[in-house]
């Protein structure tokens, strides 16, 4: 089933021409994998992707239904892993998750444990500070948001960024696992992804 | 969908989750409050130290310093927020932008806005109000704060982003806060005088409810196209 | 049929061509209406019975008001046409109120205090139309302190949009309440012009000084909308003809 | 001659009336002025652009 599709995207960013009429498309269990050189217009592509960037021309689809102007639909259902955490330092993961889960859907005590404990920090690491954690590990309560939202699809901007050997792994099981749901992804990334050949799909954007 | 939290459940987290920050930055919240303070008692240095003719210039400077100090707190409103991606999240998230952006004022003002509200009539006092007309100011300061500090939640979410948006802050939200002022000074005028001030206090209401309705939308509108 | 011409307008190829025909009428008929409204307002209609021959500053400063106004609330309906459909055109001719909108706004405050020396004795007096003449300045200066403040093109437009939709909806606010603040005071004001009947010598003029006036807003506006379509085009193939042909009109030897 | 002299003067408000004139007619000139140089410097910018664009391709 087709899920996200884009037609004929263009954007520009002050006098560069960032997207010269980028079109894709996403069906479900399928991961959309963006490679190119710095500077191709990958992250504005993922930020036009989730509506946070208004293409200047072009279309986005969301279940078949138009959703350029109202991007309600296609918002409702997307988790957006950009460079910026969206987490607070003072605050700890679990109320970081809390809250940016809590907003979309109630979120119980359990679903904190289990979500924060599926990519490795448990106990103590849990209440204490973000400012007091790694950067491989707020990255880790990062993917853990977006796990919990479970959201149907995920747009990641380098996700593997900083993370260690495990947490690549734990990176690979979880887009697996969301692949095998149902859901579908875009994902950034210069590094190959553990998703089988006829799941992956390839867009490379020039500069 | 019985996951989505109800409007209120959304806002309960916003507001726990900025009054929790708050709390852990230490006392920057009390400095808007405290330059409420230093600015009331310049009047008395510059204008003159005789209650009965401070008396005169009492509204004034409660009004104006109550404006000041709320502007003052509202520049952080979104900034920090938008530095490190919330706004980000919140834009992306589907869930209606302005109410949550709305409860973010709400806690602006409890911070701000309240203790204002509560240290005036004392600050009223030291101006040389008479002490029946002090309980009387709380009134026209807390509806006029409400107004001051929507009106200047536009004016943060219109220059987010920008390198010295203060000064621009400013300048766009004083010329939108003069009814407020007009109003709110006019009331407190009449109770200080010991006339009933109900006129300006139902137009201080009306403006009230009119930002209350219409501002979250252009706060709302604002921060979607800066946080682009 | 309206909507077909609304959606044409839109295009910007179509405005940028229907904006150049127009412009030459619009600027000439400003000029000829202007000349003869002062020529009359100056020589020809009668003096005031109260305040003699200074009244005649009327015949600027009235005109002057009436568009600080309407530029501003043309502003903010273009901004808001621009916002809804994502319309470059409006926001071109959006922006190309403000400069207009201030300098008219200046010049109502500049002749009102002229006016105001010999009839109060003072060049500055809390008059409730002068002080919200002042406010709107202010909301003028902001929103082309705001527009000068970001670079990226489409963000200023969809900001400094809002921030006109903001202002419209205040204006008449700020001036009911300016009005409800003066009528604490009772300042004197002269400025109540809204004589029972103003004796046709005079009120002719003043009509045509208020045609002149809007007349000439719109071939400065448009004259600017037209350059600030240009500035926001990218991918127009008529963009080659365009800029050939302005290179003509203003002359570049380049 | 005369007749013009007692019109020049406006009834001793020759002062402000003229002023309040001179400086509209200023402002309208400046205002032309800024729309024409406005509008040039826009075509520059397009000019600019299509160069650009020609030498892209």
């Amino acid at each position: 089933m087709m899920l996200l599709e884009a037609r004929n995207l263009h954007l520009w960013r002050g006098e560069t021409h960032v997207l010269r009429g980028v079109s894709l498309a996403v069906q479900t269990g399928q991961c959309l994998q963006l490679t190119g050189p710095n500077g191709a217009g990958k992250s504005s592509l993922l930020r036009v992707l989730c509506g946070l960037l208004l293409p200047a021309e072009g279309q986005l689809f969301w279940r078949d239904l138009d959703c350029t102007r109202e991007l309600g639909p296609l918002q409702r259902e997307c988790a957006y892993l950009g460079h910026l955490s969206g987490h607070k330092a003072e605050l700890s993961a679990r109320e970081n998750l809390a809250y940016l889960c809590g907003l979309r859907r109630r979120c119980s005590s359990n679903d904190l444990d289990a979500a924060l404990e599926a990519v490795g920090l448990a106990g103590a690491a849990q209440h204490r500070p973000l400012r007091q954690l790694s950067a491989g590990q707020q990255r880790r309560v990062a993917l853990a948001r977006v796990q919990l939202q479970r959201s149907t699809i995920w747009l990641l901007d380098e996700p593997i960024a900083n993370l260690d050997i495990q947490g690549q792994e734990l990176f690979h099981r979880l887009l697996a696992s969301h692949l095998k749901d149902g859901g579908c992804a875009v994902v950034a990334t210069h590094q190959p992804l553990s998703v089988s050949e006829s799941a992956l799909v390839r867009l490379e954007l020039q500069a | 969908m019985s996951g989505t939290p109800s409007l209120f459940e959304m806002a309960r987290l916003q507001m726990v989750r900025d009054l929790r920050l708050a709390l852990r930055r230490g006392g920057e919240w009390l400095q808007p409050l405290v330059f409420f303070l230093v600015i009331t008692t310049l009047f008395p240095l510059t204008f003159d130290s005789q209650l009965s003719r401070l008396r005169d210039v009492a509204p004034a400077a409660l009004w104006v310093s109550a404006l000041l100090s709320s502007l003052l707190a509202l520049e952080l409103l979104f900034r920090d927020d938008a530095l490190d991606g919330t706004l980000e999240q919140l834009a992306v998230s589907g869930t209606p932008l302005s109410w949550v952006l709305l409860a973010k004022t709400a806690v602006h003002w409890l911070l701000t806005g309240l203790p204002l509200v509560l240290m005036a009539p004392v600050v009223a006092g030291a101006l040389g109000a008479p002490y029946e007309a002090i309980p009387g100011l709380l009134l026209p300061l807390a509806l006029g704060s409400i107004t001051l500090s929507l009106i200047g939640a536009i004016g943060a979410a219109l220059t987010l982003g920008l390198r010295r948006g203060g000064v621009l802050l400013g300048l766009l939200t004083l010329p939108l806060t003069v009814p407020v002022m007009i109003f709110g000074a006019g009331a407190s005028v009449r109770i200080i005088a010991g006339q009933s001030a109900a006129g300006p206090l139902y137009l201080l209401a009306a403006v009230a409810v009119l930002a209350l309705a219409l501002a979250p939308l252009a706060i709302a509108a604002a921060v979607r196209i800066n946080v682009e | 049929m309206t909507w077909l011409w609304f959606h044409k307008l839109a295009s910007p190829p179509h405005f940028y061509r229907i904006a150049g025909r127009w412009l030459p009428w619009l600027g000439w008929s400003a000029a000829v209406l202007g000349v003869t409204g002062l020529v009359w307002g100056l020589v020809l209609a009668p003096s005031d019975y109260q305040q003699g021959e200074g009244y005649r500053i009327l015949y600027v400063h009235a005109p002057s008001a009436w568009l600080s106004t309407f530029t501003y609330t043309t502003m903010a309906v273009s901004a808001a046409v621009g916002l809804v459909w994502r319309m470059n055109v409006a926001h071109s001719v959006s922006a190309s109120c403000a400069p207009l909108g201030a300098s008219f706004t200046f010049v109502a405050l500049a002749t009102g205090s002229l006016w105001g020396k010999p009839m109060w004795g003072t060049w500055w007096e809390w008059d409730p139309r002068l002080t919200s003449e002042l406010l709107l300045l202010f909301l003028y200066l902001g929103y082309m302190g705001l527009r000068s403040a970001i670079e990226d093109q489409t963000r200023a437009d969809r900001v400094c949009a809002l921030l006109a939709i903001v202002g419209v909806v205040n204006v008449p606010i700020i001036y009911y309440s300016v009005e409800w603040w003066n009528s604490l005071h009772q300042a004197p004001s002269v400025m109540k012009f809204g004589k029972p009947t103003m004796p046709a010598s005079m009120l002719v003029p003043l009509l045509m000084m208020f045609a002149a006036g809007t007349l000439f807003a719109a071939t400065m506006v448009l004259m600017r909308a037209r350059g600030e379509i240009l500035r926001r085009e990218r991918v127009g193939t008529w963009l080659e003809a365009a800029v050939g042909e302005s290179v003509a009109l203003t002359g570049e030897k380049r | 001659m005369e007749a013009f002299l007692t019109w020049l003067a406006m009834g001793k408000y020759a002062l402000y009336v003229w002023s309040s004139f001179g400086l509209t007619v200023a402002v309208v000139l400046l205002n032309i002025h800024w729309a024409r140089r406005s509008f040039r410097d826009a075509s520059e910018v397009a000019r600019r652009r299509l160069a650009m664009r020609r030498s892209d391709q």
